[in-house]
């Protein structure tokens, strides 16, 4: 039975692609409403929170101190790592974390590290004794599809709003932390065959490969990712990086919004 | 309880260092319906806890040797997300939540009506966003809200309420500095209809005259919440924006 | 089948609450033959052993030399942890320590901290540098009902026997461990309809919530836990917390008396 | 074996530290039926070890894919209690306990008439509360008197016992300073009516005639210690008090 | 990527440091069929990379759970062998391996004809008993030619190779250095009789153009290692020695 | 089914060694192909690939620095394991260590610790602070029966080609390991009723109990280990003890023969 509403899901995707359609009359590359909301939990010291059509995701920034890497002994060290718990959809289930779970934190993790956005030089506290670890936590309460979107939106937001709290571990002021750069994930999934963005939950389903793509502010890769089954063509990929480049430019627009705030 | 300091936690003027009086709850709002793939949902700010509640089924319970025949089992989570306190915690069970979960999900076996789903399964997924003292309070309201937003029928709701016991006065609704450094903690599920217990932690030091006076502020506060509770699900059913 | 014998016995045991009578032949608060015997085994620098009916628990106190947490640096530790092993009984089963373990570990380490029996000041060695931490252990041998009871007062009466040894750890001499208290607990279930005290194995299987009370020298509350299934009013409380009292009273004369000894 | 100091094992007269000769073994008690829960149980000291050991079954070995059509299966968990060493032992099995439980499981399935329960579970659980050096060995003797208290049928029981060497000197059964500090331990499991080994580890070094001699001890403490089974067995069933 | 360091990666005669031009490629060998336990399987080493694959299956899938009533599952695991890198690994999964072996698996899922096999399962064990950078296409190209030894039908290989970037320089195939100080890796997993991309993973900076130009590198020597493959194959099925 | 293979295969083996035969046409005491390559790993500091029939084993070391433990300060230490991963053969299914495969590491390393050809003392950088870890992996990648011997073969060949990397440590000059002995193993295996010397895999499944001796060069016992179900008499022990001795110097032979390589 779980084996059959793919398949049936499948030909109505197929056949909705046909006609040019999709599931909630989106164009293939329109994104739904996406709310940001940042600077939202108590505790956390960056925190941002996405609803994203039916997906919802908060993430939260914390900080440590901790000794350096003996090989580098005057830089502080950046994690990200993403929980798809019980909670967000009844197809997950408790226990250690999952492949997919790993891969939504480590699919994250790759855009905002490589795009350089954080310095790490710059979490060094006291050369070879003490630096800065910077945790971004991703919390998925409601995954309605696309939740690697939403999550690397989260994350990038919580951490350009977070404040090093140097006061609390008794080294200095608190100061926001200094992030150089909003590198922005544009998901795209083959659904009845041709790539769609930002994929709801039916279409993840009933749908095949997965392409994410994380962009830095000029337009520089940071980071690639295929997931499941599935192949693409080097065509099909220069005409979802295009897109990607003009959909991750509004998303970053929406963040440097949020920090005006 | 830590109570390990000199920390003053009441004013000269007898109220509580946040302005509160000694029988004075933190505000607390209640959301329901909050999110979109769960049967049924809630959120509860509680001061500045918050605790959201995902309820899905009843569901086949599997694998089979979890399933009883003659009612419906509920499998509790209760977890802190790891940017909730002040510092972070790693993510995965530990033995406080552990512990939680399985007495939270004793107390709503109490009340949900179990035996209207044999060998079916009630998932109910605490998650604490954020952590000010009383949590595992805030996570057994936004449930017993979840549970009826998800149509489970219960014979009554339970409210989470605690009370507890600073600079030798018993106080409602401890907040953190007087959850560290007071004396005793009394959190419960209260039942509003009939004010029975289905859910009782304590610890620390209390005399029974104490016992007896906390438990007094705690009936009072589970009243006031219950009535945000109901207010939260009219506003669901009724047409409301959830 | 697991399923029916609970609801014969349940009948039964209505049957006889009906009759203010009890399975085998107690009052509804008497408690059955209780055995304590201290300083019992090779290795732990405090041990007791507690037969109580058919349950047979050892407890067992170890100490280890611990730098303090940065903000209590003058105070050391003290831990108690349960272990429901597949030795106790039938039930149990291998594996991850079970959510009752950790709750039976978790309520008589809280009657015992809470009671401050401990002074954790007292277990400071060098401030900032060296502290002890306390750690007790429970082991139940054998599950025959109102294990919490007999886990409690295995663990006072160990750690009231304990030996810290100083001279192993090359910081003084030898020196008994000063505890300022002696907090006993005390637990009802609810079976028949009624509270019973100290329940044993039957009553466990066909009975619904149970309450543990931990009571200081003084009678002050210093623990209080509900668990299982049910739910009590506030009238059913008040009786059985001054029954609590009574037989809180008398295992600590037990307790005293070994110590004597 | 440590064998990393200078440390003096034997005494000018021949005596080994405890005052034991070279060939002597240190006191065995022994009482069966020791656990009311089990269906089986006993309690071996040996100088100062205690082991415990605990029987369950034959029941339904579940789940299916550890069955087996033509015999029982024997499930070994022989475990040492956080306060029976030294230094207190984290909870949970570690890398040594798993060994043993199955070496010792191997063992007791060589005597158990496991086709007597063809796809069934027999459960034995061996507990260390102290340990002296020779815990396996007091083990195995426990496993053995609480399987036969269980009634399970064996075709002989096991003994467990250990020699070793200490000082160039052939001992029988090692206690905790000669563990540490000698040069050998030789532990096996004896079937005292066929003098056949079920059981056999070994490590430190000896030569084909130190073994020999070694071995010759086991056979001779083996005798003395199913004694000891008989004994306890006896009194527990000829109304002993258990 | 690292790049946090001023190393030189590049001669002044424009060359590697290793003598290799840009666009120039380790040596690659393979050979098939080099496990006799194993349905099928291959060694690859790349440069000083050696990967090895085994493949087991179909076989039934269980638990029931993970079948596919329409099709074959995959299951994947790539490992590294303590020894293998610089430091020693801890023995068993961790988050890198895990998401290595889940896209490594769905990419062989694009190409293994799995419908052929509902309800059954196949086993791909990649172990890495040497890393010197590009572990994850050497074993996905060792996976490649296990499945095709272990007579497992493919509508293609899948040839596994990486380009990057040091020194603003786009190059083929990076080694241990390169990796550790350049400024991206992009691996690929290619079909090399479609040109389709089964594989994708890229992290540190490139532009658009670089990423065109290391896929052209990409596909190039796509093309090389593929002939190596089938080779190795022919060697394994015409009677050569295995 | 599974149950049905091993008694025909019983049956089998108890003919074949009634005729003094064996199923692949070897004398009971007769050892199969063995190959030996050292060195044969980038990346590891001493390696050796055994080829055993058709079991494979590679084995690697590799060096840390660590703190001494308090009662031993001047001593390094030596630890041994063996991963019996599901690449080894079909029954071997992923998950935590298998007790097969703790008992594999566990004897191997007992045989090779035993014989004291590590000096613990040598391994000593800094006394008190520094001290050399050596670390021995067995990776079983096809298993063909009787791996406890290839892989105690495998052991002893890379500990005896391994180079202590001082200089990548910072702590003087690379040396090769002082190995002071080449301990050996040899495994017999009930089968027919009778042992025989070096099973192979149908003879492993069919059998009963087996024996693994580890002998030194002196010819002394440094390790012995019964395991899997069954007994056997000291006439049985004193016959394949013998044997041991002549097996265990062919198989060091070849080893001294590859260092010289």
């Amino acid at each position: 039975m779980v084996e059959l509403v793919p398949s049936l899901l499948r030909q109505e995707l197929n056949r909705l692609a046909a006609e040019g359609q999709r599931i909630d009359g989106r164009g293939h590359f329109d994104v739904r409403d996406v709310h940001l909301e940042v600077d939202c939990l108590y505790n956390a010291e960056g925190s941002a929170k996405v609803v994203w059509g039916d997906t919802i995701i908060y993430a939260g920034v914390k900080f440590e101190i901790r000794t350096p890497w003996p090989d580098r002994p005057a830089q502080g060290s950046l994690m990200c790592g993403a929980e798809l718990r019980p909670v967000a959809h009844r197809k997950y289930e408790p226990g250690p974390p999952s492949p997919e779970s790993i891969e939504l934190g480590r699919v994250v993790d790759r855009g905002i590290r490589e795009s350089g956005c954080i310095d790490m030089g710059e979490l060094c506290i006291v050369p070879g004794e003490k630096v800065w670890g910077v945790m971004i936590d991703i919390h998925v309460l409601s995954d309605g599809g696309n939740i690697f979107d939403a999550a690397g939106l989260a994350a990038i937001a919580a951490l350009r709003t977070a404040v090093v709290p140097a006061e609390r571990f008794d080294v200095g002021e608190d100061h926001t932390l200094k992030v150089n750069g909003t590198p922005i994930m544009a998901s795209f999934k083959r659904a009845g065959g041709r790539f769609v963005y930002d994929p709801r939950e039916e279409e993840e389903l009933g749908g095949d490969e997965r392409i994410h793509i994380t962009l830095g502010d000029e337009g520089h890769l940071h980071s690639l990712q295929k997931g499941l089954k599935g192949v693409f063509t080097p065509e099909e990929f220069a005409e979802i990086l295009a897109v990607a480049e003009q959909k991750c430019s509004e998303l970053r627009k929406m963040v440097a919004e949020k920090e005006g705030n | 309880m830590g109570g390990y300091g000199d920390v003053k936690l009441l004013r000269e003027d007898g109220k509580r260092l946040d302005g509160r009086a000694i029988d004075e709850m933190r505000p607390v709002t209640i959301e329901a319906g909050v999110l979109p793939a769960a049967d049924g949902s809630a959120m509860v700010t509680h001061g500045l806890n918050v605790a959201v509640a995902a309820v899905y089924g009843p569901m086949e319970a599997h694998p089979r040797k979890i399933q009883r025949q003659d009612r419906a089992v509920i499998d509790v989570r209760y977890n802190m997300a790891p940017f909730s306190t002040g510092d972070r915690i790693r993510p995965g069970f530990n033995r406080r939540s552990r512990e939680i979960s399985k007495v939270t999900a004793e107390s709503l076996e109490s009340v949900v009506l179990v035996e209207r789903y044999p060998r079916s399964k009630i998932r109910v997924e605490i998650e604490i966003l954020a952590a000010e003292a009383g949590t595992r309070c805030a996570g057994i309201t936004a449930a017993s809200v979840a549970l009826a937003d998800a149509g489970i029928p219960m014979r009554d709701m339970i409210v989470g309420v605690a009370s507890g016991k600073i600079e030798d006065t018993v106080v409602l609704d401890l907040d953190k500095a007087e959850d560290n450094y007071g004396q005793a903690d009394l959190p419960v599920g209260i039942l509003p209809n009939t004010g029975e217990i289905a859910f009782l932690q304590m610890d620390g030091d209390l005399s029974v005259e104490e016992y007896n006076l906390a438990m007094e502020y705690n009936h009072k506060a589970a009243k006031e919440i219950h009535e945000v509770m109901v207010d939260a699900l009219k506003r669901r059913y009724e047409g409301g924006e959830a």
